[in-house]
């Protein structure tokens, strides 16, 4: 059996009914200790203050808002190329929520940005490259919403996501040459190194950024669900009309 | 594929078909940023590269909406959809046309408008020279987005949404020649990056637009 | 209970709060139109006879 | 739908078997709209010289065949033969430039075709006074003769037309089928979906009301909502 | 007159019907000019004014061609001028339709793209309070544009040049406010005229609006 | 165009003479299209419960005609005498939101004129099963039927209408007809532009080629160019 079958709309509600309240309870579990552990157990940085905790929100949300859209243009290629609808779907459903993460990120930096480099907003290239992928979230989302047949939108939408994601990289790099920044580079990927971060705030870090994961598989699977139903409800509705 | 140029040419010289239209716009850009901003001539020399760019960009913007729509409407779309040009070739070359209606103009007439926001000695010459290598890949780039939209009714603004997205590395290196050149300084780098992006805009997106087209005619 | 925020209660409790917000936002966004297609659907199907599919 | 050729996305997604006799065959074919099946099982064959008129009430499917054949929009099954590029399609919109006038709409065709024959098409669809008229001016049966005078000028050899004498007056009808009887005697073939007689005695009809497709009984399953 | 004004807003806001494309622009436009412009705070904080009200003023401006042109080609403005209503209560109506779809959004919107252009402290409140009273000027005058060249295809550009003249004032009081308002001066004077704009344009501008639709449909 | 209530700039420019009976009269009208007059000497009178049928080749003025009449266009000469907001015209372009549903459509033109009869409306054109769908996904035929349904609810005794039966099967034809004859028979009046043959026998016919306007010869002097 290949994996290919799990893309058949039917099996992927067999499946993700019986997998949707694992991943519920490991969400809720996770997420809960995770935050719950930054927000309440964690000490005060030496220079940061208590500004640290926001860490717990921004890192995993900054980074799931990166990795729902390359989800999407996974999801859109195979869409275009196995003409799978599920994935078509799936890409559909996620883009609310990478829009939703991207959203936090935002808010989050700014108002730790506030205290730390003493304003609500740079333009930093992290930052700006950032603004600008929320960007093409809302141009994607619009383009779901305008175009009204299901599958001439998915094709539209697939092609803007691929695209969209060249020219995505491009700003990055564009906005880089542009400013050197505020904003610091990845360093909680660096263990080991010379200035690792400490590992009262690691270990939560971790955890919660398992949970925000979590917490985005949960909701493509259930948004993934109703889109999946929804398309079942027009095409019934449709017949009736016909017959 | 000429007489598809031609035809294009003469529907935007003809009465109401908006050549001119998209300089007009470029022209009050640089003259409404003065009433708004203040007429300060420091601040104004300061931000004009960029307000030149974002106006060249916005006028382009909005004439996007002509590529593709009118001949949706109408049904020539379908036609030339059956036609012996493929449908590549029918993009590339309105892009083209889109381009010296409206980008062409622009260029020529930008250092005009330089003035009126006080822009600085040397910058003209590569305010000319930016715009040239970069207006190229706006009209492409519009072209793909208005490909994505034909179907969608009066969808001027889901195309600009679309778009801007897209035209911001052009809009950063355009601004970034600009800028370095009207303080002297080196301008070789960004304006390399800017022709780069316009070479891979023209090699690519014609068949991405394309594509979306027959999706839309379908 | 709330641990002491020193200076920057704000931006932490802000932070926090608008995080909630939003993932509340979107939970119940997910959810709501979830129940609202499930609940068209067994009308639709209930009314053509068939059987009721779930997944 | 079957995942052939990047489904019609990167390239013209007909299942057309391009290579074949001179004749346009459709075997079994299924077409559809907004994700709906609406006619299945549809067959026929036509030869140089003969002309197919379609039939059926409002909503059948005329439309939706008629654009399938023509290669914009992908068929559900089935097979579509014909020689490649040699079919012109004319729908209820027409494709006129309303600034341009009528011979430079007319010129325009012809260039991208490849052919000549402007004058001449402007006679034969009783244009030629109009000739310096833009196409804004026309009366509604003025535009649509110009509509089909296109035809004249692609040098096609088959002729898909929807409702092609709408707004037409009975005189214009009588000298659109005398150009439809001349293109069939030059080898050309006519499909034509309309409501109204004609007065083309010598062409079948198809009646498409029963390849009316059967609602297809959505049983329990989700697959179905994506036929 | 309420069911044309239902009908408009539902059109409004089902698919394709661009609510929300006009905050989307405002948006773009705050996020472009900084990027052409570059990131210097203390520059951005002196053209945030302008700069704010610049990019409200085309997000109207893109949204204009949707109040009458597609009541214009499918037949339905011929079949409302035929109807009881007066066509100066279909402008007004129409009108009104636009800001609550376009003025009002932008308004309550325009705090947080102030902080993307670092816009100075007490400047917030007078940006929403000169937008307020300032946006429904922008859209009677908008749908006068609109009237005007209602029977042009695809006439998007060609309103812009229209409309943009009839803006200024708006625009230059709008962006005084704000300015003022931002270094803490006195606003009371601007935001009178402001006030004044609006309040003559609300009143004389549908009968103009209407006298052009007649012609245009004539 | 006489120089009255600033041409139909400043309010309905038409030389209507609002006072009079129930009766549609026209009396020596002359109507222009781009300038250029194109039917003159035009009367005909209209009393309830008759139906108009005007005929005439392609380009005649027939569209031209029926705009004046609908005060969309002011006349050259002569004069319209027709009760004060009691018509109501159908064109070409049905006015239809593609975005709305059927029922939608038709509520809105009902509450516009505040007049209800939504229902009757759909069941009256065969719409009922449809009521539910977007406008954008009907064929041209249902399209057209809908167009028509909007008659029904306007409330008004005068339709004047522009080739209704356009893309309708004979079915529908028929079903139009017969809520003609219904309206007629209510004391309705019709007047219909067509080509073709509605099976409304009872209906005059007014053919208009013999109102066809001479070209005036251009002669010196430049007062013509501004009729
Ligand atoms: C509006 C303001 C901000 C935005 C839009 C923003 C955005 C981002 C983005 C896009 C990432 C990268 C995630 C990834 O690459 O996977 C990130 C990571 C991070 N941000 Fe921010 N940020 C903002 C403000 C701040 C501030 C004020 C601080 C702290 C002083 C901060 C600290 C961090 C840290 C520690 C990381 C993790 C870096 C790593 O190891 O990958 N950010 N942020
Ligand atoms: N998007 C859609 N979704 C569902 N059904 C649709 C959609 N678009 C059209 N239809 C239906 O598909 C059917 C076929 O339409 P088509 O236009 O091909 O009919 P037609 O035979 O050309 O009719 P006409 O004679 O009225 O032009 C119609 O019943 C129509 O209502
Ligand atoms: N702007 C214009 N300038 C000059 N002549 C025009 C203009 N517009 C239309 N005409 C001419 O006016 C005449 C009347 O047109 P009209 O549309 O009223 O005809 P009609 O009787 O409705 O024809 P049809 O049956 O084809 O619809 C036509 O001969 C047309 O060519
Ligand atoms: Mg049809
Ligand atoms: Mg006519």
């Amino acid at each position: 059996m290949s994996v290919w079958e799990y893309a058949n709309p039917k099996r992927f509600m067999q499946v993700s009914r019986r997998v949707l309240p694992l991943v519920v309870g490991l969400t809720v579990v996770s997420l809960v200790t995770g935050l719950v552990w930054g927000f309440f157990f964690t000490p005060d940085d030496f220079r940061q203050g208590s500004t640290v905790k926001i860490i717990f929100l921004h890192v995993p949300t900054a980074m799931m808002a990166i990795n729902a859209w390359v989800m999407m243009l996974v999801a859109s290629l195979i869409w275009l190329i196995r003409r799978h609808h599920v994935s078509a779907l799936a890409a559909k459903a996620a883009a609310p929520v990478g829009l939703t993460f991207t959203l936090i990120a935002l808010l989050t930096g700014a108002f730790w940005g506030q205290p730390m480099w003493g304003t609500w907003w740079a333009w930093d290239p992290r930052l700006t490259a950032f603004l600008i992928l929320a960007l093409f979230y809302l141009g994607y989302i619009a383009l779901w919403q305008a175009v009204e047949d299901p599958d001439t939108a998915a094709d539209l939408t697939a092609v803007l996501c691929m695209v969209g994601s060249v020219f995505a990289v491009l700003s990055r790099y564009a906005v880089k040459f542009w400013n050197q920044g505020l904003h610091q580079d990845s360093t909680i990927l660096k263990v080991g190194e010379k200035d690792p971060i400490d590992v009262a705030y690691y270990v939560p870090l971790v955890v919660c950024i398992v949970g925000f994961v979590l917490l985005f598989v949960a909701l493509v699977l259930m948004r993934t669900r109703t889109e999946i139903r929804a398309r079942r409800l027009s095409a019934l509705l449709a017949r009736e009309r016909l017959a | 594929m000429m007489a598809l140029l031609l035809r294009d040419l003469r529907l935007a010289f003809r009465a109401g078909g908006g050549f001119g239209l998209g300089l007009a716009f470029f022209l009050l850009v640089a003259v409404l940023v003065p009433l708004g901003v203040g007429p300060e001539p420091a601040t104004l020399a300061k931000i004009a590269p960029g307000i030149l760019w974002v106006g060249a960009l916005l006028a382009c913007l909005l004439s996007l909406d002509r590529i593709f729509a009118l001949d949706f409407e109408d049904g020539s779309l379908d036609l030339l959809a059956t036609s012996p040009i493929p449908l590549e070739g029918v993009v590339a070359v309105k892009a083209f046309a889109h381009w010296l209606v409206t980008g062409l103009p622009l260029t020529v007439a930008a250092p005009v408008l330089g003035v009126l926001l006080n822009l600085a000695g040397q910058g003209y010459l590569w305010l000319v020279v930016s715009l040239a290598a970069g207006t190229p890949a706006l009209s492409v780039i519009g072209a793909f987005g208005a490909a994505l939209t034909v179907g969608v009714k009066r969808g001027g603004l889901l195309v600009s949404l679309l778009v801007l997205p897209l035209y911001v590395p052009t809009l950063i290196f355009g601004a970034e020649v600009v800028k370095r050149g009207a303080t002297g300084a080196e301008v070789q780098v960004p304006l390399l990056l800017l022709a780069g992006i316009t070479a891979g805009a023209v090699a690519f997106l014609p068949f991405a637009a394309a594509a979306a087209l027959r999706v839309n005619l379908r | 209970m709330i641990p002491d925020l020193g200076r920057y209660a704000v931006a932490v409790l802000s932070s926090y709060g608008a995080t909630l917000a939003l993932v509340a936002a979107v939970i119940a966004l997910t959810l709501w139109q979830g129940r609202r297609v499930k609940r068209q659907l067994a009308e639709v199907e209930a009314r053509q006879g068939k059987a009721k599919t779930d997944g | 739908m079957v995942p052939q050729d990047f489904h019609g996305v990167f390239s013209r997604g007909m299942a057309w078997d391009r290579a074949g006799a001179m004749d346009l065959v459709v075997d079994t074919l299924a077409v559809a709209r907004g994700g709906l099946t609406v006619l299945e099982g549809v067959s026929f064959t036509l030869a140089p010289g003969q002309a197919l008129v379609l039939r059926g009430p409002n909503g059948v499917g005329k439309t939706t065949l008629l654009r399938t054949l023509a290669g914009l929009q992908p068929a559900v099954s089935g097979t579509i033969s014909v020689p490649p590029e040699s079919l012109t399609y004319a729908a209820h919109a027409d494709g006129l430039k309303a600034v341009l006038t009528v011979e430079e709409n007319l010129q325009f065709w012809a260039a991208i075709h490849g052919v000549g024959g402007v004058a001449d098409a402007m006679a034969q669809m009783n244009l030629s006074d109009l000739r310096a008229r833009r196409a804004a001016n026309l009366s509604a049966g003025q535009k649509r003769r110009l509509g089909l005078a296109r035809l004249l000028v692609t040098g096609r050899a088959i002729w898909v037309l929807d409702e092609p004498t709408v707004s037409l007056d009975a005189a214009s009808v009588a000298l659109f089928a005398g150009v439809v009887r001349a293109h069939l005697a030059g080898g050309g073939m006519v499909l034509i979906a309309t409501h109204i007689d004609l007065g083309l005695d010598e062409a079948q009809v198809l009646d498409l009301t029963p390849f009316k497709a059967r609602v297809a009984a959505l049983s329990d399953g989700f697959d179905e909502a994506f036929a």
